[in-house]
């Protein structure tokens, strides 16, 4: 009985935190209770026993993309202000302007609605229980040179997935980067040395961390994204706090920290294609060894991706 | 503790996705669609993982767990992208109520630290 | 139920009841400085008893020093945070609540 | 590949070639842009008298290139094709060596060439295809490389003549599309064969044939200029002369009498044709463009909108010849698909060198032209009286032929038709003639240009004088075996005969 | 196989650590895809459809590649026009010696393998989530190569073209879903086998299909395509609309006839060659009244990627159904290089004009010959004058209609290739009138306009090579 009730109740609860969270007249609130909403949700994919995605969506989805969101919404506020003269506190939402919005507002409703009911009708008419990848995972699990079966499967039985996805994140910065340059948080560190004594011990700490995550990941919950996302939370402090500038002026070492992934990647299975003739298929019995090298170098790729991602823009100097 | 109902996840997920899907067409503010994106990907990935826990003899499906973490970190490839546009399209508009100047990249490329590659 | 079972539990009770107090506290108290009191004092003693809690469940030493880890990292983290947010707010001047003012 | 498909390759080539080189001449190189237009041309007469010996003799000549699976690109050399392919190549030696004079000194001759070039391959693509799909693609191609050439000049007025001439070309090309896919999907792959192809139709799909026939009509009959689909002739003759000769003469309403011919002879078959009652709407439609083109060229004051009425009126004569059952008026209206083309190529040379030469447009203005440019304008009677029907000249034989034919049919109604069609044309071209040679010059021609030693630029006074003989010579000698005559009489012999 | 997706891969990743070898290793990359795609066709012709399995493990654990006919052609196409546009952005790029002007070409390379890479990807694949991670890597480098245009229209257009991409590719996402709840697996050979008729999967395509049609521009989801197209830098145009749409049209044969063919019923034809037909007369009119002629191009698009649609109904019956297939995809690629030659052309007049306001064009003819050519060229085959490739597509569109007894495509066809014809007229008109002085201020170099000469060249002889085609795309294709 409890777990259900607790089961029903997150549910309901995410639902209703998604709903307000798009539909707050405060945007700010708005915003907070998406990052709520995450925080949920990795509780949600804990139910549905999947601790790798928790981790993942707790340090990403949730943390970092509210990061993002946050302080985009602060400087559109500042920019609003700066051009109107006027506090621009509650953001211009579709309520209520004129008949015809608020019309095609419930039909849009209703077509969501309907959407839902729908979709609603189609998953429920799936079968109860389902056969999925599991025992074909399971078995060719002792081949894949690691035991976390999730890892097995980004690393090895669907590796090319990732290998484009380490593409994805890399074309995400390229992008981010030819859009716009970014925003130094303006931080003196001078004037915080608690910051500065906290950083010092926690920023090698959190290396350490996103490290062991990789090194884990081979066998329980963990591996180079969850291991990724702490050290681009190592990033978006260094950056916050100024630290982080230094190593922004070394271009072309960021540069190449950006694309190592997709060149250690891309080679592996490059190499991999002319030892074995499979693309990205791994000599036998050495799986493992070429997993880690791959998810070290894709860690640290993702770390500075996901970090400079927090920027919004290439770094330079004003 | 038993494992969930799958089924209560699914239509979670799936109302997630309507309810994003909603926001994104009727709201304005580019903030709020970004964000409706995210939920309708969180739908998304909600029922994936309920699917997977159907599969779940004896533990859940590791497939579908592969694809969500490949696709949270596709949407935040896009958040950030997205929010990058966002951000010149709003300062476009800004600068159109009253002319500031607000970096054209003709500015600063040139000083882009150690550009000689 | 064995007696460390049984000793986790009883140290969740107190756990829960400064999680409580806290959040309370953070909807209740007036100004931005007492709830950041609520926040760091109350919210990070509830952890300790938590953590405490989940350490007499763990399987071995490892895991111990993890959750010790953990507790210590939150305490230090949430007091540079409070005070990094105490003094932005010194800086733009807001005033301490008193009795006096509305 | 043998040496006799390369013969036709060469045909084709031989124009297609020195087009695209002449396209990325620089406008300067005047002097190798002609000789490589000169030798084009030549080097496609020495090749079509090759091949009109080769047929004459019998050799089968082919060609064939799968394009599409079971759709093949063919090319051939039957009487019919000779006919024509002769008949353009020889009128186009002349037009380009016309054109080379007439466009002396203005912008843009590399493009003009390039395009010239590139119609008469279109041309003599329709003329050498070997099945209707050959065709279709040819015809569009014509369509398209013609388009610059009307628009040359660039004013106004060229532009919306180009778009007029665009829209019902491509109207016409897509109601054509239509056809040949029908009755692809019906007939499978459609070669040209005498009598026909559509025999194992002729019960089932008789519905769908008689159709087929109006759209394959409208889709050609646009070309043709038929009434009253012939909207664009008159407005595309703002063309520069040399163009309007190969629109009216050597190309475009050729090709769409020549399609007509085709589809009713080597497509139907004139019996079936007959059999399925199409001809007579076919003929009447033709009639009534013979008398209405007439009637509208009597009242055109602008020379070559007289002559491109004319033209609408004349090219109905091959399509009335199509429409009549039997070997006589067969024989007359193929015969005018090649005498129409001599007189009216000479008409539009002299209009074209009054133009150029004394600056006059207009048949008000021709007081007198023929004491100023005699030789020119002796060429110009020679055409105008050969379009009236005096005998001997060409246009005689042709009248002749189709009215025979007419009684043979039992369609007497046509002969009236001819006759008054005679009448018409003598109408509006004796007058010119009697201005020409009898009313006194003006003082001064509006704007006269001096060429030397002959009255006007050589090459612009050779073209005329060549075709008017050649007008003389179809009507002199047209019981003679090398004559057009001759060689329409075994066409005939070959669709009719037993 | 691996070099195309590895080869563009690997030199956007180097492209984007040393920015000024952009160029080169667009061109190294070219090499590497061109000898792959070569040595593909020769494969494939020679020994029939190649397969691959990554990693070594195979369908449903693992990830198959596959390159049937169809896929060797499109690839094919992407490198002809991918080494088109290389050869064009370099001196494109290089117009004028600005900090934005070298802003523009440092990222362009790196964008540009980006799109590269995808479309190989999403072309080879035969796995539903791993089309999903193409699609998404596409849409991504598409929309940051429009707004590498950085003006306000740009980048409005490319915001609102990256909502759609990504709303879409949802809607995929989660039918892809739906079809692994089913199905236990993603690969597209398997779910056709384990595929029931039920709820499921008909929602699970519907939600798929909406996405792919979103992301192909069909009529009436079209609405973000013309600014898009219109505002991005013309190399980038080039690409958009001759490939990155039809990479989901694309993904949509794949999924109707080789994932789903059971739910290829009449009546879901039928809509799509209605929605075919009203993007074919919507975008066609919507061309006529454009202003500017890259607006009237990317109009065009809207129109031209309606009569692949077509394709749909056509394929319903026996007889026409193979003419149908290879006419849709033969009118693809006919259309795909007379567009990229468009929108070169169209460039190379921004260049030369400074605008391009359709009416103030007056002269291009005279002053860029060799473009107007291409112009005329590109315009031939769009309207399927023969023998372009448009003309060998359409018609065999159009003999299917007419076997299948559809009338009504046949008529939509000879309409919409009518409204071609009227719009292209309408630029052509400009072309051959006498120059204004004053309108043509820069010179354009011979390599810009070469290259969308030669591209135009390519569409109308395609249809000469039509044959060959019809050979290729027999292969794997869905036939019994």
């Amino acid at each position: 009985m409890i777990p259900q009730l607790l089961d029903g109740t997150l549910v309901l609860v995410v639902v209703a935190l998604a709903w307000r969270a798009l539909n707050d007249r405060d945007l700010f609130r708005g915003v907070i209770e998406f990052i709520a909403l995450g925080l949920l949700l990795a509780m949600a994919w804990l139910r549905l026993r999947a601790p790798d995605l928790a981790l993942a969506e707790a340090a990403v989805g949730s943390g970092l993309t509210g990061a993002l969101i946050l302080s985009a919404l602060v400087r559109m506020r500042r920019r609003e202000q700066a051009a109107a003269g006027q506090p621009a506190g509650v953001a211009t939402g579709p309520w209520a302007k004129d008949r015809a919005k608020n019309f095609s507002r419930v039909l849009l409703g209703a077509l969501s609605v309907a959407m839902l009911g729908t979709l609603a009708w189609a998953a429920l008419s799936l079968p109860a229980k389902a056969r999925g990848l599991t025992a074909e995972a399971l078995a060719r699990l002792p081949d894949s040179g690691v035991t976390n079966p999730v890892t097995a499967v980004l690393l090895n039985f669907r590796a090319y997935d990732t290998l484009l996805e380490i593409g994805v994140l890399l074309l995400a910065i390229v992008g981010v980067w030819a859009l716009r340059r970014g925003e130094w948080p303006a931080a003196d560190l001078r004037e915080r040395p608690l910051l500065l004594s906290l950083l010092r011990w926690v920023l090698p700490l959190l290396a350490v961390g996103a490290g062991y995550l990789l090194w884990i990941g081979a066998s329980a919950p963990g591996g180079a994204f969850q291991g990724g996302a702490l050290l681009a939370g190592a990033l978006v402090l260094a950056l916050l706090s100024g630290l982080g500038r230094r190593l922004l002026r070394r271009g072309r070492l960021v540069r190449t920290g950006l694309t190592i992934g997709v060149l250690v990647f891309g080679v592996a299975g490059a190499v991999a294609l002319g030892w074995t003739g499979g693309l990205l298929q791994y000599p036998t019995g050495q799986a493992g060894a070429w997993i880690l090298v791959i998810e070290a170098a894709a860690l640290v790729s993702i770390g500075l991706t996901l970090g400079l991602l927090y920027l919004g823009g290439r770094p330079g100097e004003k | 503790m038993p494992d969930a109902d799958p089924r209560l996840y699914l239509l979670a997920g799936l109302a997630l996705f309507a309810i994003g899907f909603y926001s994104l067409v009727v709201q304005t503010h580019l903030l709020r669609r970004i964000m409706a994106l995210n939920v309708m990907g969180s739908g998304v990935f909600l029922a994936f993982l309920a699917l997977a826990l159907k599969a779940a003899a004896p533990m859940p499906d590791p497939v579908p767990h592969a694809m969500v973490l490949t696709g949270i970190v596709v949407a935040v490839c896009a958040t950030g992208l997205a929010l990058a546009l966002a951000d010149r399209v709003q300062a476009l508009e800004a600068n159109e109520e009253t002319p500031a100047p607000e970096e054209p990249p003709s500015a600063e490329t040139g000083s882009e630290p150690e550009d000689a590659g | 139920m064995s007696f460390l079972d049984f000793l986790s539990a009883l140290l969740l009770v107190p756990a829960l009841f400064f999680f409580v107090a806290g959040t309370v506290a953070l909807l209740r108290f007036p100004d931005l400085y007492s709830r950041l009191h609520a926040l760091t004092k109350a919210d990070n003693v509830g952890l300790g008893f938590a953590v405490l809690a989940l350490m007499l469940r763990a399987e071995n030493g490892v895991e111990v020093f993890k959750l010790a880890l953990i507790w210590g990292l939150v305490l230090a983290a949430s007091s540079t945070v409070c005070f990094l947010i105490g003094q932005e707010a010194v800086r733009r001047g807001l005033k301490p609540w008193t009795r006096q003012s509305p | 590949m043998n040496v006799l498909s390369l013969t036709l390759l060469g045909v084709l080539c031989s124009s297609l070639l020195t087009g695209l080189i002449i396209f990325f001449l620089k406008e300067e190189s005047h002097r190798l842009r002609t000789w490589l237009n000169l030798l084009g041309a030549g080097l496609k007469l020495v090749l079509v008298a090759a091949l009109l010996r080769g047929v004459y003799l019998g050799k089968t000549y082919a060609w064939s290139f799968e394009f599409l699976p079971g759709l093949p690109l063919a090319l051939g050399a039957d009487a019919n094709s000779m006919l024509f392919v002769t008949l353009s190549t020889v009128l186009w030696f002349w037009t380009t060596l016309y054109a080379v004079g007439y466009l002396e000194d203005s912008p843009h001759r590399s493009r003009f060439f390039g395009f010239f070039s590139l119609c008469v391959t279109a041309t003599t693509g329709i003329a050498l295809s070997a099945n209707l799909m050959t065709f279709l693609i040819f015809y569009e191609l014509l369509t398209v490389s013609t388009y610059p050439l009307v628009v040359h000049r660039g004013t106004r007025k060229a532009l919306q003549g180009g778009r007029v001439y665009l829209t019902y070309t491509l109207l016409g090309g897509a109601i054509l599309l239509l056809a040949v896919a029908w009755l692809y999907s019906l007939a499978g792959p459609v070669p040209f064969k005498e009598r026909g192809v559509i025999q194992g139709l002729m019960v089932s799909h008789r519905r769908e044939l008689q159709w087929l026939f109006l759209l394959f009509m409208i889709g050609i009959g646009v070309k043709a200029a038929i009434a009253p689909l012939h909207g664009w002739l008159p407005r595309a003759m703002v063309a520069p002369a040399p163009v309007s000769s190969l629109l009216h003469a050597v190309a475009v309403v050729k090709a769409g009498a020549f399609g007509i011919v085709r589809i009713v002879y080597d497509v139907y078959g004139a019996e079936n044709a007959a059999e399925l009652g199409v001809l007579p709407p076919l003929a009447i439609a033709a009639g009534v463009t013979i008398v209405y083109g007439s009637v509208c060229a009597l009242f055109q004051d602008e020379l070559k909108k007289r002559l491109a009425f004319s033209t609408v009126s004349q090219v109905s004569y091959i399509v009335l010849g199509a429409a009549i059952l039997g070997p006589l008026a067969a024989i007359g209206g193929l015969v005018h698909l090649v005498h129409q083309g001599l007189l009216k190529i000479t008409l539009f040379f002299g209009a074209g060198n009054y133009a150029e030469t004394l600056g006059i447009h207009r048949v008000s203005e021709m007081n007198g032209v023929g004491r100023r440019l005699p030789l020119t304008t002796a060429a110009f009677t020679v055409a105008a009286l050969g379009m009236i029907g005096v005998p001997p000249l060409a246009g005689y034989v042709s009248k002749w032929y189709l009215s025979k034919g007419a009684v043979t049919a039992g369609d007497h109604w046509v002969t009236v038709v001819l006759a008054a069609s005679s009448l018409l044309n003598a109408a509006y071209f004796l007058p010119i003639l009697y201005r020409a040679w009898f009313l006194p010059p003006p003082e001064k021609w509006p704007a006269e240009h001096s060429f030397g030693r002959w009255e006007t630029h050589w090459m612009l006074l050779a073209a005329p004088l060549v075709t008017a003989a050649l007008v003389i010579w179809a009507g002199v000698f047209a019981e003679s075996a090398f004559s057009p005559l001759a060689w329409v009489k075994l066409i005939a012999a070959r669709e009719y005969g037993p | 196989m691996s070099g195309l997706i590895l080869g563009p891969l690997v030199a956007a990743a180097l492209a984007f650590t040393f920015p000024k070898r952009g160029r080169g290793m667009a061109w190294a990359a070219a090499g590497v895809v061109g000898i792959a795609v070569l040595s593909l066709i020769r494969a494939v012709l020679g020994g029939g459809v190649q397969s691959h399995r990554v990693s070594g493990w195979g369908a449903p654990l693992g990830i198959d590649l596959r390159a049937d006919g169809l896929a060797v052609l499109l690839l094919a196409l992407t490198a002809l026009i991918a080494v088109a546009v290389t050869g064009y952005a370099a001196p494109y790029l290089r117009a004028a010696d600005s900090p934005e002007a070298r802003h523009r070409e440092r990222y362009f390379w790196p964008l540009l393998l980006f799109l590269w890479t995808a479309l190989n990807a999403l072309f080879l694949s035969r796995d539903l989530f791993n089309l999903y991670v193409a699609l998404e890597l596409l849409g991504f480098a598409a929309v940051a190569l429009v707004a590498l245009e950085g003006k306000g229209d740009a980048l409005r257009a490319a915001l609102r073209y990256l909502f759609v991409s990504l709303s879409a590719s949802l809607f995929y996402l989660l039918g892809v879903a739906l079809v692994y709840g089913q199905c236990a697996t993603v690969d597209l050979a398997l779910v056709a086998e384990r595929a029931p008729r039920g709820p499921a999967l008909t929602v699970a395509l519907a939600l798929m299909t909406g996405g792919l049609i979103a992301k192909a521009a069909l009529f009436p989801l079209h609405f973000w395509l013309p600014p898009a197209h219109a505002n991005a830098p013309a190399p980038v145009s080039a690409l958009l609309s001759a490939l990155v749409v039809k990479g989901a049209f694309y993904l949509l044969l794949r999924l109707w006839f080789e994932a789903l063919p059971v739910f290829h019923t009449p009546a879901a034809a039928r809509l799509f060659g209605m929605l075919g037909a009203a993007a074919i007369l919507w975008g066609s009119i919507n061309a006529l009244t454009q202003s500017r002629l890259k607006l009237l191009i990317a109009y065009s698009t809207v129109a031209q990627l309606g009569y692949l649609f077509l394709v749909f109904p056509l394929m319903t019956g026996r007889d026409g159904r193979f003419g149908a297939w290879c006419g849709g995809l033969l009118l693809l690629g006919a259309h795909a290089c007379a567009k990229t030659a468009m929108f070169l052309v169209a460039g190379n007049i921004l260049r030369a004009a400074g605008h391009d306001r359709i009416r103030e064009l007056a002269g291009i003819a005279q002053v860029l010959p060799v473009s107007a050519f291409a112009l005329g060229l590109a315009g031939v085959s769009l309207v399927g004058l023969p023998p372009s490739g448009g003309f060998a597509g359409k018609w065999l569109l159009l003999s299917a209609g007419l076997r299948e007894g559809q009338w009504w495509v046949a008529a939509v066809i000879l309409v919409g290739s009518l409204l071609a014809a009227a719009y292209i007229m309408r630029v052509m008109t400009r072309a051959f009138a006498p120059a204004v002085p004053g309108t043509w201020v820069r010179p354009v170099p011979p390599i810009m306009e070469g290259t969308a000469l030669a591209l135009a060249l390519v569409a109308v002889g395609m249809g000469l090579a039509g044959s060959w085609f019809v050979e290729l795309l027999w292969l794997g294709g869905p036939w019994p």
